[in-house]
């Protein structure tokens, strides 16, 4: 029985913090920010010397062969300084996309140039959850066609997953003929959101049309147990830089810190987050062991992260009193990664609905 | 209970509606505000105060209109010309805070001096009060002014400083009595804005815009006798202020204004083909909301006939600011969460809705939760002032 | 324009007031809900003398021609001292229904014996809100047969007004044949709730069979809107408690009134409650003077004010720590009149979808 | 991460099932608890710790069965037991408070005479810890004793002594050493029952049980050797005492047993013929609750494996009881209210839907919520010992 990081993990864990402690400070987030790629070629370098980026890619197509719960210790720490990398889309959601349904000579194409940094990759499944704006797209004959709204990581990437309707999923090179790419400006620009309009582009099918619903579901499954742990990592930063502040700011003689009524937001603030740590390592745990409880797991872990996240974002902003509510504190980058997450993959409200479903509680 | 308000109001209410009819079309767009006036601005001021919608009660030796109060012509204008959506006048803290503030307590040279071309928009003013170092405890600012030759010699800085780039003038706090307790060692300064040593830094929010500024102030020279009332008077005279600004945050108005949008979004917007209003989650938020948004606006009317009857009840007063602001951002937070991936949606993105006004109210809403006395403090005050509950023990010094 | 209490009503207020803070002090509260008839001869000839029983009631029928406002400044009353007294069904529902439909024959026989305190009504209209274990009642050729769930006032009635369906209100006297009345135990025993299963038992039509819906909807109006106002008086009384006592109590050599989170949890519910106040005055001036918005009102106030009260119950006990837990300090009867409160007439969930169809959000 | 137990735990978990399939039916009910032990009670007691069920690590010179900690047995003990319905022995807190402090500072003597009796159900004690006056701040506790002809005299008031009507003996605290700091000047004694002068009165909680008491102490006398430690070191020993009871309230078994039984009943109930669990809103929320619980299950995983690693981390343990307690009473008011008029049936009531449970557990898990240091005594624990926040400054002693 051990329930938590072994000894490599947390030597990841610690190596990981490290580097986004030293190698993405407020200051570099600010300037990236205002790029709005949601990618840095320099955190990008890092991470890949770091050997992270093929952390759930076996060894033998070039990855580090470690496991799901190595990638959401990673996803942690890069919501913990609100990174912008692509992680979440190239890192998670792309190799489980195709690890689940790519053939040999796929894994063989894009694991090692994913792993070796080389390649980044957008994912489209927004309309897997909920269409809006008659988004959708379609396949037929080797092309796609429609509209992909809410490519995670889809401003820098070289290529694109996509979900044609809930049972397929092709590659689309970027720069394909007949794609247009636009960029959809979010709260949270440390993330590259896109829409890509697709008229007869040429598409590679992974695995076979029509057949792949569990090889989807477990890409969902894995972005929203990802999205979770990035709330985690961001929410504890909010709530340790509340307590920073409050410690270190005097009003009518004495740091705000000393009072019951700021103590008891900041309690409540973690007594709230606390027990989400061990649900995003349980979470993350079922999506490799245990298949059973993967999807419930990953429904459950993202919105109850998303409904605790949203009042710390809010309390700690308040803790912060006008200071929190300026740009001078950076303190809103969280606050707005907070607010995507929330929403990206499905809203806590829809997600809960599936895991009413997937419970047998009403039908689908 | 009688919610008329009676024949006369009823017919001063057609009047300002057929002012309204005739002269609306030359009003601002309320885009402008947050800008210098301009001569447009400035004419409709005119027109507003020589029919009595703008500066109402302030004597016509000062340039106003020189009318009686009656809080309920005060209430009728609001609700017709906020109705049209036509401008009520020049807006600004010169107007609304600084106006009647040396009414009540300026000398006679200084009102003659400062009200009219305040009230004509030819003077505009900033507010010079909050600090970095003192927002709850407003009382501890720090920003010095010594006297030195004939004048205070001001060192600090300012924050929160709206229209500071474009005003005229500013009305500052300042301690020029270091030795006194800190309540007693404050003073009340005017000065102009382009006295050299004045620094301003547009200060950015979370929101992106920068309608706030920083001021920095290094020996920045104003006449001694640039002062309201005197010396150490400052703190008194900025709560003679205040008390001018009470009830606008949290104003169930604008509750209800933004609970109307979101109607309308819930009952346009679909996700999956579904309608938001036909999902139970999100109406029954929308009701529960619309509820809260009620019992606010009834507690307005009732502050408005305590208003009428010289009626004074606390409580109902001390809540506005905490639950209207609180109200107002999970209105917003409703909009966001039933747009869903929609609702993240910011700046001019495709796809956008209401000018992705959601998302930046939702964030202007925590500005207000936070400012003009954040929600810990309204708790305090509630607690204190309307519950009868001791304040804290001061704490033992340390030897 | 005058929003609020009038000179008079601001008399009878204190008069109701003074009565209910002298007459029905704690022990009696006490003593009554062991016997838990919801009734009690000395409480009644002590609001008859107070010439409260008809306050709906024109003077020519014998009652005091008072207004809807009056009657729910006496129930608050009543909610503040959790008193046991069937003011609600009697005083409030049953004239309602029975100026709203009854003749000028039933109008006679029935209201002035109302108004002296000679005759106590229940009101059975629950299933016209939600049906559970096949509730409802038939009317047929001068009979009623069925259930009546959850009969307001029920135990001590001598008559009983019961919705038929929807659109149809019947007279049934309390004892007559083919009835059966069994008390139904609830948390809160100041309330005499009961069923009454009814095997052809002969029954008055008031109005007419099939087309008094409007009549139902004004009775359950009327009930839902004197609610609101007996939440905002036990609300109230709650508040001031925790307030007292913590004044009162010392902990750690203070007033645990002095401190910050206790203060802030007391000065939530004051801030949620406050409003309440002026909600339910105009919810009460629209059942008389403003049809148009009377039943949104009636269904708002209810839904609003309950959701305001639950927290203040459970808060005012924490405020009290082990003491409110007890039966000592009988707190927990406000705590569990507001629970009843809460459900009777329909709870606030499906009162606020009652909301949205009179709206036109959504269908009926 | 490894979830399994291991191999030699697996065998454990097979023998403790035959055990509990061979001799489960002798198992007195769940319902008998709260009473003082019978035969049958002692006589499952007596199995349970010959076979290392019970008393499992306390040393068989004082009537346990001695065997070593181990975390994991316990662990699987409890599942195997509770998920079998069968009873773990004999409760109250003489067994679970008094015998391990005994243990750790009784003397020889005391440890020879006290525990076997109290093991096997001989002796039963009540806890005499709570005053009225002293609920958060237990330290400042008045019952007094003070010693005449070698005996202590105690006078005062006890509340919350649970099974004091049929306990044998109590354990309890009383101020000893008035002139001491309030922390210095508390013993632990032991004490009959039955000695003269004192009163035990039910006490009747909102529920209306009366599991609980009051007890009056008028000049009951103990001899002065019947004490644990040394005078005025009660604090210190009841300290000990209370480490051995942490991680009770809040316990996420509780919670998701709770919900699973709200799962059932939203399953099985229906309004106007839609089934409870076809609502949408009460749907979301039983998610939402079962999400909380999913968070608080992991927590005490978490919680075992560092208690097996001898690993310490105080927020996880700290959040427990905050966290737990308002779950539970959640979880209650969920079922109260998708039962909607159903939900406020009481007592004995026709239509009465799982004998009335949700309503008795509703406020019984409020009544935990206050007990053991209620939601606002957490709050500072977690901020000041969790967070790391400073404690309030001690307040100005008046002149």
């Amino acid at each position: 029985m051990e329930f938590g990081y072994s000894e490599e993990q947390k030597m990841l864990d610690e190596s990981i913090r490290r580097f986004v402690n030293s190698e993405i400070p407020l200051d570099r987030i600010r300037e990236l920010v205002l790029e709005g790629t949601g990618f840095d070629q320099t955190i990008w370098n890092g991470l890949s010397e770091l050997g992270v980026l093929g952390v759930i890619i076996p060894e033998e197509f070039g990855g580090a062969g470690m496991g799901f719960l190595d990638a959401t210790i990673i996803q942690e720490s890069l919501g913990y300084v609100v990174a912008p990398a692509p992680f979440l889309g190239t890192c998670i959601m792309a190799p489980t996309a195709i690890l689940a349904a790519g053939s040999d000579d796929q894994k063989n194409k894009w694991l090692p140039e994913i792993a070796a940094g080389n390649l980044k990759v957008g994912l489209g499944l927004s309309e897997v959850t909920g269409v809006r704006e008659n988004a959708g797209v379609t396949f037929e004959g080797g092309k796609v066609s429609g509209k992909a709204m809410f490519v995670i990581d889809g401003e820098c990437a070289d290529g694109y997953i996509l979900a044609a309707g809930k049972s397929t999923l092709v590659w689309v090179a970027a720069g394909a003929a007949g794609l247009t790419k636009t960029k959809l400006n979010t709260v949270d620009n440390t993330r590259g959101v896109v829409e890509l309009v697709l008229d007869g582009v040429e598409a590679e099918l992974i695995g076979s049309a029509g057949s792949e619903a569990a090889a989807v579901q477990k890409v969902i499954d894995a972005g929203r147990t990802a999205l979770a742990a990035d709330l985690l990592g961001t929410s504890q930063r909010m709530l340790e830089r509340a307590v920073e502040y409050a410690k270190e700011r005097k009003q009518f003689n004495r740091v705000i810190a000393s009072f019951q009524g700021l103590k008891h937001t900041c309690a409540t603030m973690a007594a709230d987050l606390e027990p989400c740590r061990a649900m995003v390592w349980y979470a993350a745990h079922c999506q490799q062991e245990i298949a059973d409880e993967a999807t419930l797991l990953a429904c459950q872990v993202k919105s109850h992260l998303s409904e605790v996240s949203t009042p710390i974002a809010n309390d700690t902003t308040l803790v912060h009193g006008g200071m929190g509510f300026t740009d001078l504190m950076g303190l809103h980058f969280w606050f707005k990664r907070i607010g995507l997450s929330r929403q990206l993959l499905g809203s806590p409200e829809s997600v809960r609905e599936e895991a009413a479903v997937l419970q047998g509680w009403i039908a689908a | 209970m009688d919610l008329s308000y009676g024949t006369e109001y009823d017919d001063y209410r057609d009047e300002v509606r057929a002012f309204i009819k005739e002269h609306g079309h030359k009003s601002p767009a309320s885009s402008k505000q947050g800008n210098k006036p301009d001569t447009e601005d400035k004419a409709w001021q005119k027109l507003l105060i020589e029919r009595g919608y703008a500066a109402r009660i302030i004597p016509k030796e000062y340039g106003g209109y020189g009318g009686e109060a009656d809080l309920l012509k005060s209430v009728i204008i609001d609700e017709e010309f906020d109705g049209a959506g036509v401008s009520k006048g020049l807006g600004g803290q010169g107007i609304s805070m600084l106006v009647p503030t040396l009414l009540e307590l300026g000398t006679d040279e200084q009102k003659k001096k400062w009200i009219k071309p305040t009230l004509m928009g030819d003077i505009f003013w900033a507010q010079g009060y909050s600090e970095p170092g003192a927002g709850s405890d407003l009382a501890s600012l720090q920003t010095k002014a010594h006297v030195e030759d004939g004048k205070f010699v001001i060192n600090g800085q300012k924050i929160w400083t709206s229209s500071a780039h474009f005003a005229d003038m500013m009305f500052i706090l300042v301690r020029t009595e270091p030795d006194a307790p800190k309540h007693k060692g404050i003073s009340y300064l005017l000065l102009p804005m382009d006295t050299p040593g004045i620094e301003i830094k547009p200060l950015v929010t979370m929101t992106g815009e920068a309608t706030f500024n920083e001021v920095f102030f290094e020996d920045v020279k104003v006449p001694t006798d640039q002062i309201v009332a005197k010396r150490g008077e400052g703190w008194m005279v900025a709560n003679a202020t205040l008390k001018h600004e009470r009830g606008m945050l949290g104003d169930p108005r604008q509750s209800s204004s933004l609970l109307h949008q979101v109607v309308a979004l819930m009952n346009e917007e679909s996700v999956n083909g579904v309608r938001l209003m036909d999902s139970p989650l999100f109406r029954d938020r929308l009701l529960k909301l619309q509820g809260r948004v009620m019992a606010m606006q009834y507690n307005s009317m009732r502050l408005l006939t305590n208003d009428l009857s010289g009626n004074t009840e606390l409580m109902p007063i001390l809540v506005v600011k905490l639950i209207g602001t609180h109200l107002n951002q999970d209105i917003c937070g409703l909009a966001i969460d039933a747009l869903g991936e929609l609702g993240v949606l910011y700046d001019d993105s495709k796809y956008l809705r209401n000018s992705g006004m959601w998302q930046t109210r939702y964030m202007f809403m925590l500005g207000l939760i936070i400012g003009g006395g954040t929600s810990h403090i309204q708790k305090n005050i509630i607690s204190e002032h309307g519950l009868g509950m001791p304040r804290e023990p001061k704490p033992q010094l340390k030897a």
